[in-house]
């Protein structure tokens, strides 16, 4: 077993950082994510030797990650919404050029500066691609602090086996709680680069370079496709969720990270009542668990997605159940959060006393 | 000869207790109270009433709660 | 057995590192813990509160809106959260400031003369290790030892402000029959 | 009179309006400000209003406030403002001004807005001449987001993101703005003042009246520097804060004009 500690969800996710062995951080402050930059500051440096630099701007931190992730270097940044729209251009650079880094985003309200209380609201900018271009990224959604650490090896995996960005789409709620941990031990950093990767012409073989400009379309087609065939691949092998309860629902519960944690104390309410209520979480919002709405749709009399949106994720459930079960959305927005009794009353509303 | 007689008026609900005033005046007019405010502060009270309404604590207080009051008074 | 309180004070008041000092003895219990606090721009006086959850069981929602204890370090606090309490649960809050004492009848109500006591012990700060005090004895829900091992993690650099934590804890809790 | 108002003790009979010397200006809105104790944030926002009171300016002057702790300015300062993303405020004041160069424009902008995230945009409006004022508050930290170091961040300096002091070697060296702005030819007017001190308040003060006389004449861009404390960042009582600005900051960040219009 592990170390256990007591951890912020910000500086479990740093000290996962260090212990993934990763080369470089780059990141500017935002509330509520700065734990992050302010816990590698201490001593990240001094134990594994990784770079840790306060960019002067987001843009800049993120086109840091662009020239690391190139030298094949494992590499990270974190964000809040505001700061994440700010590194779109570098990131669809960066999926065009195929560069695998992980970033997180831990979610405040918006739109705009909005507010620094926990929202889901940037669900769209991370699942769809937020910057421009056919991209797209593969997206975690920790629903705990313990997730927060485990997601960072599981994304560093994951976008070097696909060289592509991954995000980690947690909330402010996460990054800020407390919570027991269980610590992975160190892992050494990498002292081999892949072949690709622009770390000095090698003597007996071509020169590398890295872009993401293709001018003639035939080409830029080519390299859609291929991104396109990636991106399949990936819908195929790599879905992750979590279920509750599926064997005698007669209604489903879904929602993601925190969402879902209020989700299954709401669940367990509506059991109580004598409610037959299951839960899905999806773990991977790209690639999205279609196939599991797909499987329950035949069986349930409707779905509540809840989120801390104006209904984002809804719009994916609603494509997996192609019209086979009712879909209904309940969520609060702008930095508010639903409580399990609220979940449980607008439960009752819609599907229970059929106020819709 | 003319004396400067001053006096000041503290708007203690919005006193946030930093002290700077106290520093700030040459006449040692400002104190501390052991009280707190709404906001949950202690604040400035004045202790004397030797002000000259110089308004150094006004030109300090960060948060603009100090009313600053002078007379000359000629001197027989 | 799971306990879900939360802690409401003025910035400064040592209200986050209350309900931090109880997460850490839950964990060294091997109970499961959450501990959620409010943030906010202004890091000086304003509120400020924080949920800690200590269970037996795996924590589901982290946010709550009902609670089975709730400190109260200034009016404020009473005034917001006093509707919050769980029926039967506790309103833990400090006397000295309150105009305004809460009314419910269907919540247990100890109001602790924590101000004053803290002043007796010559150091105001301490003020949230005494409603700390207060509080476990209400609620149990960790033991004292291990409430001493948590200051210990706390107070790393500190040490020897543990011995003036423990004595306002002991003073809490001997407000509470 | 409010029962929440302590009333003058000994001598009411001096509180009359003909002895009044000093009162908060009409154009400083009734918010308390959310600003920590003995901010300088606040001084500012305070002088800077009365400056406004006094050139009867408050219906012709547009202000831009930033992000960082002075982004809520606007609930403060009684004239109308916009809200600019960070570092962005001297783009949103160029657009401002462009489409109503009658008007006074103003921006008010921290270390971190200003001198890491929005040295660009300030670098071009700069050098474009934009006949605004831009209002540099420089405490030499990130305050809205608790601590982490600045630009302006002294070396050896401690903060969040540089604990064991600022390292010039990793983290770069501190920026002075001001001088770098200064030889730009658009530029017409920088000074660096401060507001540690009741004679420095009143400095300050002359300083940003002077800025907008400037702007009145259309000289071009105008940079008032503002040297300030982060008492809660900097782990100091405000007194021992501006301390520090006396012993440390101003052995850096000097004090005075920078750069003066020619008298034609």
């Amino acid at each position: 077993m592990g170390e256990i500690k007591l951890m912020k969800g910000n500086e479990a996710l740093a000290e996962a950082m260090i212990r993934a062995g990763c080369d470089a951080y780059f990141g500017y402050p935002i509330t509520p994510q700065s734990e992050v930059l302010e816990y590698l500051s201490k001593d990240a440096t001094q134990r594994t030797g990784m770079v840790v630099l306060q960019a002067e701007s987001e843009v800049a931190a993120i086109n840091m990650i662009y020239g690391a992730a190139a030298c094949g270097r494992r590499v990270m940044t974190t964000s809040s919404s505001p700061g994440i729209s700010l590194m779109q251009e570098g990131l669809s650079y960066i999926a065009s050029a195929e560069l695998p880094c992980v970033l997180t985003n831990v979610v405040r309200g918006g739109p705009g500066l909005g507010t620094i209380q926990p929202s889901q609201a940037d669900y769209f900018q991370a699942v769809k691609g937020g910057g421009h271009g056919d991209y797209r990224l593969i997206v975690l959604a920790p629903s705990s602090v313990q997730e927060m650490v485990d997601f960072v090896r599981l994304s560093f995996d994951l976008a070097e086996k696909y060289r592509n960005p991954v995000m980690i789409l947690a909330d402010g709620a996460i990054g800020q709680m407390m919570e027991k941990v269980e610590l992975f031990d160190q892992m050494p950093r990498k002292t081999e680069f892949p072949d690709w990767a622009t770390t000095g012409k090698p003597k007996d073989k071509e020169r590398r370079y890295i872009t993401s400009l293709h001018i003639q379309p035939e080409k830029m087609e080519e390299i859609n496709k291929h991104l396109q065939a990636k991106y399949k691949q990936i819908e195929k092998d790599e879905v992750r969720y979590e279920a509750f309860n599926l064997d005698d629902a007669e209604y489903i519960l879904t929602g993601y990270g925190l969402g879902a944690r209020i989700c299954r104390k709401a669940m367990d309410i509506l059991r109580e009542k004598g409610y037959k209520v299951g839960l899905i979480r999806p773990i991977t919002l790209f690639p999205f668990p279609k196939k599991v709405y797909k499987e329950v749709a035949d069986k349930v009399k409707g779905i509540l997605d809840v989120e801390m949106n104006s209904g984002q994720m809804v719009e994916d459930v609603k494509l997996s159940v192609c019209g086979k079960t009712r879909v209904e959305y309940y969520g609060r927005m702008g930095g508010m959060i639903p409580s399990p009794e609220e979940i449980v009353e607008n439960f009752e509303k819609l599907f229970i006393k059929g106020e819709a | 000869m003319a004396k400067a007689l001053g006096e000041i008026i503290i708007d203690i609900e919005k006193c946030k207790g930093c002290s700077l005033c106290i520093d700030a005046c040459p006449e040692e007019v400002l104190s501390l109270t052991n009280k707190i405010n709404k906001k949950g502060y202690q604040y400035i009270v004045t202790v004397n009433s030797n002000c000259t309404g110089c308004a150094n604590c006004a030109l300090i207080c960060p948060d603009a709660v100090i009313t600053v009051y002078r007379k000359i008074e000629k001197s027989a | 057995m799971t306990q879900e309180a939360l802690f409401a004070g003025f910035g400064g008041q040592g209200v986050l590192s209350m309900g931090q000092i109880l997460a850490y003895a839950g964990m060294i219990e091997g109970k499961e813990v959450c501990w959620m606090p409010s943030y906010g721009p202004e890091m000086r006086g304003g509120t400020a509160n924080c949920i800690t959850i200590v269970s037996d069981s795996a924590i589901s929602s982290p946010i709550i809106s009902m609670y089975d204890t709730v400190v109260a370090l200034n009016q404020p606090s009473v005034d917001k959260f006093e509707s919050r309490v769980k029926k039967g649960g506790n309103l833990i809050y400090d006397s000295a400031n309150i105009l305004n004492p809460p009314t419910r009848d269907d919540i247990n109500i100890i109001p602790i003369q924590g101000s004053e006591e803290a002043i007796k012990l010559q150091n105001t700060k301490v003020l949230n290790m005494i409603m700390l005090g207060a509080f476990l004895k209400t609620t149990n829900c960790v033991s004292v030892e291990n409430i001493h091992k948590a200051l210990e993690t706390v107070f790393e650099r500190y040490q020897k402000l543990i011995p003036l934590n423990i004595k306002a804890l002991e003073v809490g809790m001997s407000y509470v029959k | 009179m409010s029962n929440n108002i302590e009333t003058a003790k000994f001598r009411p009979e001096i509180c009359t309006d003909e002895n009044l010397v000093y009162r908060k200006p009409s154009t400083l809105l009734p918010e308390p400000f959310h600003y920590c104790p003995g901010c300088g944030h606040s001084t500012v926002h305070k002088i800077f209003m009365e400056v406004v009171e006094e050139m009867g300016i408050e219906n012709e002057i547009i202000g831009v406030a930033p992000v960082g702790c002075s982004v809520f300015a606007y609930h403060y300062m009684g004239v109308d403002m916009q809200q600019a993303a960070h570092g962005r405020a001297c783009a949103v004041a160029t657009g401002i001004k462009r489409v109503q160069p009658d008007k006074y424009v103003f921006s008010y902008q921290g270390d971190g807005d200003l001198a890491a995230i929005g040295t660009g945009e300030t670098i071009h409006a700069a050098n474009r001449g934009e006949n605004i004022l831009v209002i540099f508050i420089n405490n030499g930290i990130y305050g809205m987001t608790s601590g982490q170091m600045a630009p302006t961040t002294l070396e050896g300096m401690v903060s969040t993101t540089s604990p064991h002091g600022r390292d010039v070697k990793t983290q770069g060296y501190p920026l002075k703005m001001s001088e770098f702005i200064a030889p730009l030819p658009g530029v017409a007017y920088v000074t660096r003042q401060s507001v540690h001190k009741p004679a420095n308040v009143r400095k300050a003060k002359k300083a940003l009246r002077q800025a907008l006389e400037y702007q009145k004449q259309g000289l071009g861009f105008c940079l008032v520097e503002i040297v300030t404390n982060c008492p809660s960042n900097w782990r100091m009582t405000p007194a021992q804060a501006n301390q520090y600005i006396e012993e440390k900051m101003l052995a850096f960040y000097k004090l005075g004009d920078i750069k003066v219009p020619e008298v034609k």
